[in-house]
């Protein structure tokens, strides 16, 4: 089959005041075709695929679709052109209904979009109750109706801005399904991601982008994984390889005889019921699961955020079960959330201010006046410490790229000195430099003594740093695994509900 | 969703039915059919202008210039009413003028992306002054008679021709917001202005178009108030931009955009224009005026803001608690414990 | 070099208090420079007296817009704490400083329950404040009726030790009033950029969320900037009450939109999470000399109209801000700039 | 000794109203400014659109700031200004009042309409004319009757409230308030309207509804035309300019109506003001030779307010002009 070639970009640049993101980026895509574009945080990728689909315009440069020019900067020219983009962040309509949603735009009547609609999810395999309002689907769940608005619109080309990073096992599975399918019909994808294993899997073409360049790009056959991993590092960095050598230490010397710090006896909140885990002086605990097991509710209940619903929360001896936010934070228990746009950040406030921001009950932020110093100081130290990149403490977190931001995250919940740190998801979407440096973070935070429960639905992850896992289901806790236990096949079995008992009987 | 929608209109007829008959019961005079329906008669030009509000609103703005736009088009109306010019002429003038003052907010909101509160409070004050400026501080008297006479037409000797037109639009209006693409547009773009970006909606376009729809009411309503009222004195309109907005948070339309309906809008028109009217019934003299209408407002809006938070607040646990059984007890626990 | 450069000129355009200097000192050289007269320190600080009471509220609605809120029952709370002085001290023959107190105490009380139903309950500030002020208004009213005082007339009569608060002049010029509000906005500054409570104000006004999973109890927060309003909104009601040397239940109903449109100007976010108790001060008495000045220079007949050049400061300083922001703007700046350096 | 005078001509005048944006206010202006023009003196309408104490106050200093020779104003709160026009007196521009007047003590002369009890009674005598003429016997028949006007704050319309009350109380023991607390419609067009409607919904056998404001007695007016009521089914009176009420008199929905003539006032109080700027003394019974008006007398300030205090010069009353009831007889002959 002669390869058609549906969309050609030539030498797009575009700034954004004075930050140039595009430095001339050209491109094709042919029918048929699965581009992987990959790259760092900040490196440019969602704008490139925001000025394709006309949301931004270009400051210069062409793109053609089927050899005709873009004419205008327009969503609804490039829409009416087939263009269409699974954006990074769901864009929903809270207040509109799932079907609502997915035909809003549409020229047809809503009754024959339905018949459309229905059979479209017939095909994909995917069920959702379509009269439920977006505002309260889960990120995954969003996800899904994004990307069912994509295949209603029969577009040419596909855009997935990093589809995967909230769905789960399985939604994985049919996504790729169906994107095989549609690569089969001649329809072209451009697939960003950060997880590499992915490019192989789905993928026929990849790019790399960097610093506002694609300085490598061909068929997904002529790469190994090492030199993608190369392509994505500046030319003068060590490898990963390195890198995880580096981090890639587990501790032996945990004491497990000792007291834990934390505890939670038979605790019982909306979304989990009796939870019994100890976590031990220097331990990472990973708390495994499928997105949705009820793992965040767990931590933001902990966190003094919603309503306990029975038995107890324990740290250092102490009863805080209950107790609210500031209280538990005093107590010596901080939190990184896992939505760091809506729980974590203060975009418009300086990098000080968002790193000393759960500092400010404490006596050495001054008693009435906010001592300055030491929040320069005590925000400087983490800034060096975690090498992140800002511009000085002035700057606002905004303007900073997403692994940046959370480096500033966990900072601020590292800032008040806790004894158990809970992280939720550190490192969903940020990319493979920023996600080493995290892991670095939280070995040396292990090796202070503090101690860590790691929430991740990445068992790669969970794998690479915990000390002892347990994986949660449906809102229980379902396993334990310890050393040579931890693996993903272990845990992804666990994760999905399946016992150790029911595998063995299985065998 | 619709029936969320059904049920915030719902909530504020329920209300207004509610109102009425605790009025009624204090004094029966109150529940004449007559009276009922001057009620809505007093209410047209509320509801014209709530409306035009409500469009800013869904789009999850705001426009504080149209009781200065309902006061200039009356001053420019009437004048030239008085002088004895052209009828057609002088509306077209007048829906001309709201056009332009609604496309100026337009420009300033949607293409400068200036905040609406600040640049509508600009358009305000200028307005304001421009129509002292026009009249000279003097009213605009001696309207033709059958200009006047346009207000009080009215069938089955009841109810006012005018508030059927006005509530055959509004009813219009909401089927067109409701039924067509473009229509849709409003609520989407007050509802994600990112997201209707994306599904390929004219975001600009639709803000721009709002804030037209807005000015345009807003003098629309100018001149009914012109033609119900016989003069047009150098205050006409004030304070309507709060009244509207209030109008339309009691009819169900969310100040964050995205919610709600312009019949929301006109029964909170209704119930704002019905309250002195409501005073004078209850016996309660005048001086509880601002007292109660506050009471009102902020009792109105506290209820049912608990009430949609609570609703929220039980369907997230609900949904939480089904994954796990404790959480279903409990969840059940605290049903029975709210009843 | 040139990025250095292009930023500082990026800042100096973004710099929003060196813009609102430069308006207030275009103000002296204009007015000045048409009528002598407006700078003699007499009579400018006298007409100063007619405008403080805005100012000062607007210091503190500062505030409460940072945390994302508006306020617009201030303007009736003055009523209220005017009437509260005056029904206190004639009818029920408190001690005039105790009626004082009993008025800042309801003023607070005010501002704590429209701020409750804000910060505890969800309700839209817009809203809840528009139902303050229609609230506020009427118990002022109310609480006339209690007087033997017919509610048309004001209550009259007070001792000169009590009006000496805002009439009294240091070095026989500059009057207590400024004096009170420059103290004031020493103490806001203070607050709003200096202490751990304004930092928290600042927080909670750029992401709710974020703070609250900071420990800080951000409804108590926004609460309290109400409460901070009104309280200015107290101290106002008795400024004008002493330098009217009347108490009525209608003082300050029409501030409101000069309140707004100080604390806007003054480069307060609408959306919250920034903005100055400088940039607000500033503003303040750019609008107040403004309406002072262009009678006084041009046509005492623009006294009718101040409305419009209100109105057009404001539209004006919004759009010019509006377009020296867009970033093809300062890009073109900037790269002239870098242009010339090269 | 008029002829001694010194001549007004060249004084400047800042004619304050309580508030701008009233017919009542602007018709004085329109007065004030045709006589202006004939005296050869300089009368600049400077006010506020709300009509509160501090607002009055700003306005009383930014003309004293500007260098008026005199002040002819309408005061809000008598009180309240006292501060203020005691400074302008102080800086050496004279202060006179007309309509509603300061404290005697801090003005020259006011140019009066008439007491509260005069206008009071005014009111109230129109009703009982219009009861009469559609048949009633308002001495002795149960009339039942209500006041709609502004607001509670304002100071004029109530004190005639005040007044007229205990007039009908005094005179009419068989009359009946409806509703002693008033209604009011807050200078709202509209308000009036809707507020008239449901007042003569609620008080179907009202007799009765005096209307001392000039924005309610249009709406009140406008009200009970549309319910089909006219002059001879109930009687409404007040006070409004003639032009804003001529139409509902031609429609027979009132028999009669008053005021005076504002222009005339407005006028008559600039002339004042000029004429003390203007170096020339009065004492209590000289008059003043007003040119194209005529020849006033000045009064003690007691002939308004009981037991006030009058200065040895410059300060007093001039007791004009008169009030006028309008019919549809002589309606016509005023324009304002
Ligand atoms: N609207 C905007 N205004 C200013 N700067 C922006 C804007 N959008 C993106 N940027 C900047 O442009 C750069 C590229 O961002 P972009 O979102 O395209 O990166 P990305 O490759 O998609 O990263 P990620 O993998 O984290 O999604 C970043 O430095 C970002 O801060
Ligand atoms: N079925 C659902 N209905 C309504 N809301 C849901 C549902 N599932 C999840 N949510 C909401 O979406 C948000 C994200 O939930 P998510 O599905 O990631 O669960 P989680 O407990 O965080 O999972 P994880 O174990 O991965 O942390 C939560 O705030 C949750 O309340
Ligand atoms: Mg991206
Ligand atoms: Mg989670």
């Amino acid at each position: 089959m002669p390869d058609k070639e549906l969309l050609k970009i030539r030498n797009i640049y575009k700034s954004f005041g004075l930050n140039q993101v595009l430095k001339g980026i050209s491109l094709e895509l042919n029918e048929g075709d699965v581009l992987a574009l990959i790259g760092g945080n900040g490196a440019g990728k969602s704008t490139l695929m925001k000025i394709i689909m006309g949301i931004y315009t270009h400051d210069s440069g062409e793109i053609y679709i089927r050899g005709e020019k873009l004419t205008s900067s327009k969503t609804s020219e490039a829409l009416a052109r087939g263009i269409y983009m699974v954006p990074q962040e769901p864009l929903l309509f809270p207040n509109m209904t799932v079907e609502e949603n997915i035909i809003i735009g549409f020229d047809k009547k809503a009754s024959e979009l339905h018949h459309e609609l229905v059979q479209t999810m017939q095909d994909v395999g995917w069920k959702m109750d379509l009269t439920r309002k977006a505002s309260s689907l889960s990120i995954a769940e969003q996800q899904i109706v994004e990307i069912l608005r994509g295949l209603m619109r029969h577009s040419q080309v596909l855009i997935l801005d990093e589809p995967t990073s909230a769905l789960t096992f399985d939604e994985v599975e049919s996504l790729f399904k169906v994107v095989h399918d549609l690569s089969s019909k001649g329809i072209g994808i451009i697939y960003i991601t950060h997880r590499l294993a992915e490019v192989f899997e789905i993928a026929t073409k990849v790019a790399i982008m960097r610093d506002g360049i694609i300085p490598v790009r061909g068929d997904v056959k002529e790469f190994t994984r090492d030199m993608l991993v190369k392509g994505l590092l500046p030319p003068d960095a060590g490898t990963v390889e390195e890198t995880a050598v580096q981090t890639h230490q587990k501790a032996a010397g945990i004491d497990y005889s000792r007291p834990p710090v934390f505890e939670l006896k038979d605790y019982s909140g909306y979304g989990f019921s009796n939870i019994n885990l100890k976590v031990y002086p220097g331990e990472i605990l990973g708390l495994a699961g499928v997105v949705g097991a009820g793992r965040t509710e767990l931590a933001t209940t902990v966190f003094g955020r919603d309503k306990v619903l029975g038995g107890k929360a324990v740290l250092d001896g102490r009863d805080i079960t209950g107790l609210k936010t500031k209280d538990v934070i005093e107590a010596g228990l901080n939190y990184v959330p896992e939505d760091r746009h809506l729980n974590g950040l203060f975009k418009i406030s300086d990098v000080a201010a968002n790193t000393t921001s759960a500092l400010l009950p404490e006596k050495q932020m001054g008693h009435f006046i906010l001592n300055r110093k030491k929040e320069a100081e005590i925000s400087r130290k983490y800034v060096d410490d975690f090498r992140t990149k800002v511009t000085g403490l002035d700057q606002q977190t905004g303007s900073l790229s997403g692994g940046n931001q959370q480096k500033i995250v966990i900072a601020r919940a590292l800032a008040t000195n806790p004894r158990l740190l809970i992280l939720d998801e550190p490192t969903r979407g940020i990319d493979a430099a920023a996600r080493g440096d995290v892991y670095a973070i939280i070995h040396n935070l292990r090796q202070q003594g503090v101690s860590i429960l790691l929430i991740s639905s990445d068992m790669e992850e969970i794998v690479e740093l915990s000390d002892r896992v347990m994986t949660v289901c449906q809102g229980r806790i379902n396993g334990e695994f310890k050393g040579g236990e931890i693996n993903q096949d272990n845990l992804m079995s666990a994760a999905f509900g399946i016992t150790k008992k029911e595998k063995e009987a299985k065998a | 969703m619709k029936k969320i929608f059904k049920f915030r209109e719902s909530s504020s007829i329920l209300f207004l039915i509610a109102l009425f008959l605790i009025v009624g019961i204090v004094n029966p005079k109150f529940l004449s059919g007559t009276n009922i329906a001057d009620c809505f008669n007093d209410a047209v030009v509320y509801i014209i202008i709530s409306v035009g509000m409500a469009f800013a609103i869904f789009i999850g703005e705001i426009d504080v210039s149209v009781g200065a736009n309902l006061g200039f088009t009356a001053t420019v109306v009437g004048t030239m009413l008085r002088d004895g010019k052209n009828w057609a002429l002088a509306f077209l003038v007048g829906i001309l003028i709201g056009a332009l003052i609604g496309l100026f907010n337009g420009w300033g909101v949607a293409v400068m992306n200036i905040p609406s509160l600040i640049f509508t409070l600009g358009t305000n004050g200028v307005m304001r002054g421009m129509m002292y400026v026009y009249s000279g501080g003097s009213w605009i008297e001696n309207l033709p008679q059958s200009f006047k006479d346009l207000y009080n037409k009215k069938v089955f000797g009841v109810i006012n021709i005018n508030l059927i037109i006005v509530v055959a639009a509004v009813i219009v209006i909401h089927l067109l917001l409701r039924k067509t693409k473009r229509g849709r547009y409003f609520i989407a773009v007050g509802d994600n202005p990112q997201g209707a970006t994306l599904v390929g909606i004219p975001t600009r376009q639709t803000r721009l178009m709002a804030y037209v729809i807005c000015g345009v009411m807003a003098s629309v309503s100018g001149i009914v108030f012109t033609s119900r009222i016989g003069f047009v004195t150098a205050i006409s309109g004030n304070g309507y931009e709060m009244k509207a907005v209030a109008a339309c948070v009691l009819g169900g339309i969310s100040l964050s955009g995205g919610v709600g309906s312009v019949i929301g809008a006109m029964i909170g028109a209704v119930i704002m224009s019905s309250i002195s009217r409501l005073l004078v019934f209850l016996e309660i003299g005048s001086t509880y005026d601002n007292t109660i209408t506050g009471i009102m407002l902020i009792t109105i809006v506290v209820i049912d803001a608990l009430t949609q938070r609570r609703a929220a607040e039980n369907n997230r646990r609900a949904r939480l608690a089904a994954r796990t059984s404790v959480g279903v007890a409990a969840a059940a626990k605290e049903e029975a414990d709210h009843e | 070099m040139n990025k250095t450069f292009g930023q500082k000129c990026k800042g100096f355009l973004h710099s929003w208090n060196m813009a609102l200097i430069c308006i207030l000192i275009a103000e002296f050289i204009v007015f000045g420079a048409k009528n002598p007269k407006f700078l003699r320190p007499q009579l400018l600080f006298n007409s100063m007296n007619d405008f403080m009471s805005i100012c000062i509220i607007s210091l503190f609605v500062t505030f409460v817009m940072i945390t994302g809120g508006i306020d617009i029952q201030a303007g009736s709370i003055v009523g209220l704490v005017s009437i509260i002085i005056g029904v206190t001290w004639q009818d029920l023959h408190f001690n005039v400083w105790v009626s004082v107190l009993t008025a800042v105490i309801a003023a607070a009380a005010c501002g704590a329950l429209s701020g409750f139903f804000i910060a505890y309950c969800g309700v839209q500030a817009m809203v809840v404040t528009l139902g303050g002020s229609f609230l506020y208004a009427g118990l002022a009213l109310l609480v006339s009726t209690a007087s033997s005082t017919a509610a048309y007339q004001g209550i009259t009569g007070y001792p000169d030790y009590f009006k000496i608060i805002a009439k009294a002049k240091l070095f026989g010029i500059i009057p207590s009033q400024l004096l009170i509000f420059i103290g004031l906005a020493v103490v806001a500054y203070i607050i709003l950029h200096r202490t751990k409570y304004g930092r928290k104000v600042f927080l909670v006004g750029v992401n709710q969320q974020a703070a609250e999973y900071s420990g800080i109890n951000s409804k108590a927060v926004i609460m309290s900037t109400y409460m901070l309003s009104a309280l200015s909104a107290a101290v106002a009601g008795i400024i004008l009450t002493a330098y009217l040397g009347t108490s009525k239940s209608d003082l300050g109903s029409n501030f409101t939109l000069n309140i707004i449109t100080a604390v806007v100007l003054g480069g307060t976010l609408s959306t919250g999470g920034s903005g100055s108790v400088v940039g607000t001060a500033l503003a303040s008495v750019i609008i107040g000399l403004m309406r002072f000045g262009l009678p006084l220079c041009f046509d005492r007949r623009l006294q009718n109209y101040l409305d419009i050049p209100v109105g057009l400061l404001l539209l004006g300083v919004v759009i010019v801000r509006s377009i020296s922001q867009n970033p093809n703007v300062s890009r073109i700046f900037a790269s002239r700039k870098q242009q010339k350096a090269a | 000794s008029a002829d001694e005078a010194k001549s007004v001509e060249g004084m400047t005048v800042a004619f304050i109203p309580k508030v701008t944006g009233n017919a009542f206010f602007e018709s004085a202006n329109n007065g004030a400014q045709k006589y202006a023009e004939k005296w050869g003196i300089t009368v600049d309408y400077v006010g506020n659109a709300t009509a509160g104490a501090a607002e009055q106050t700003e306005v009383i200093n930014q003309a004293v700031n500007s260098g008026v020779d005199a002040i002819c104003i309408s005061t809000v709160d008598a009180a309240g200004v006292s501060d203020a026009l005691k400074a302008a007196a102080d800086a050496g521009v004279t202060v006179c009042t007309w309509d509603s007047d300061a404290l005697p003590a801090d003005r020259s002369l006011m140019v009066s309409q008439g007491t509260p009890d005069v206008l009071g009674k005014m009111l109230v005598d129109m009703g009982a004319d219009a009861l009469t003429r559609r048949g009633k016997d308002p001495a002795k028949d149960s009339i039942k009757y209500c006041w709609h006007y502004s607001q509670a704050t304002v100071t004029d319309q109530n004190s005639w409230n005040v007044a007229g009350e205990a007039y009908i109380k005094e005179n009419y023991p068989n009359w009946e308030n409806v509703a002693p607390d008033n209604y009011y419609s807050n200078q709202d067009a509209e308000q009036a309207v809707n507020v008239g409607a449901a007042v003569l919904a609620d008080h179907p056998d009202v007799d009765l509804i005096i209307c001392n404001d000039s924005t309610a007695l249009p709406g009140q007016l406008q009200a009970a035309q549309n319910a089909g009521l006219g002059k001879d089914d109930i009687s409404i009176t007040g006070f409004a300019s003639p032009n804003s009420i001529k139409d509902f008199c031609n429609n027979d929905v009132l028999y009669e109506w008053g005021l005076w003539d504002c222009g005339l006032q407005g006028a008559m109080g600039c002339y004042c003001a000029a004429y003390i700027a203007a170096g020339n003394e009065v004492k209590v019974g000289d008059t003043i030779n007003i040119p194209e008006i005529g020849e006033v007398e000045v009064n003690a300030n007691d002939c308004i307010a009981e037991g006030a205090e009058t200065a040895d010069t410059n300060n007093g009353v001039v007791l004009l002009p008169e009030r006028v009831v309008f019919t549809v007889d002589n309606m016509n002959d005023y324009d304002f």
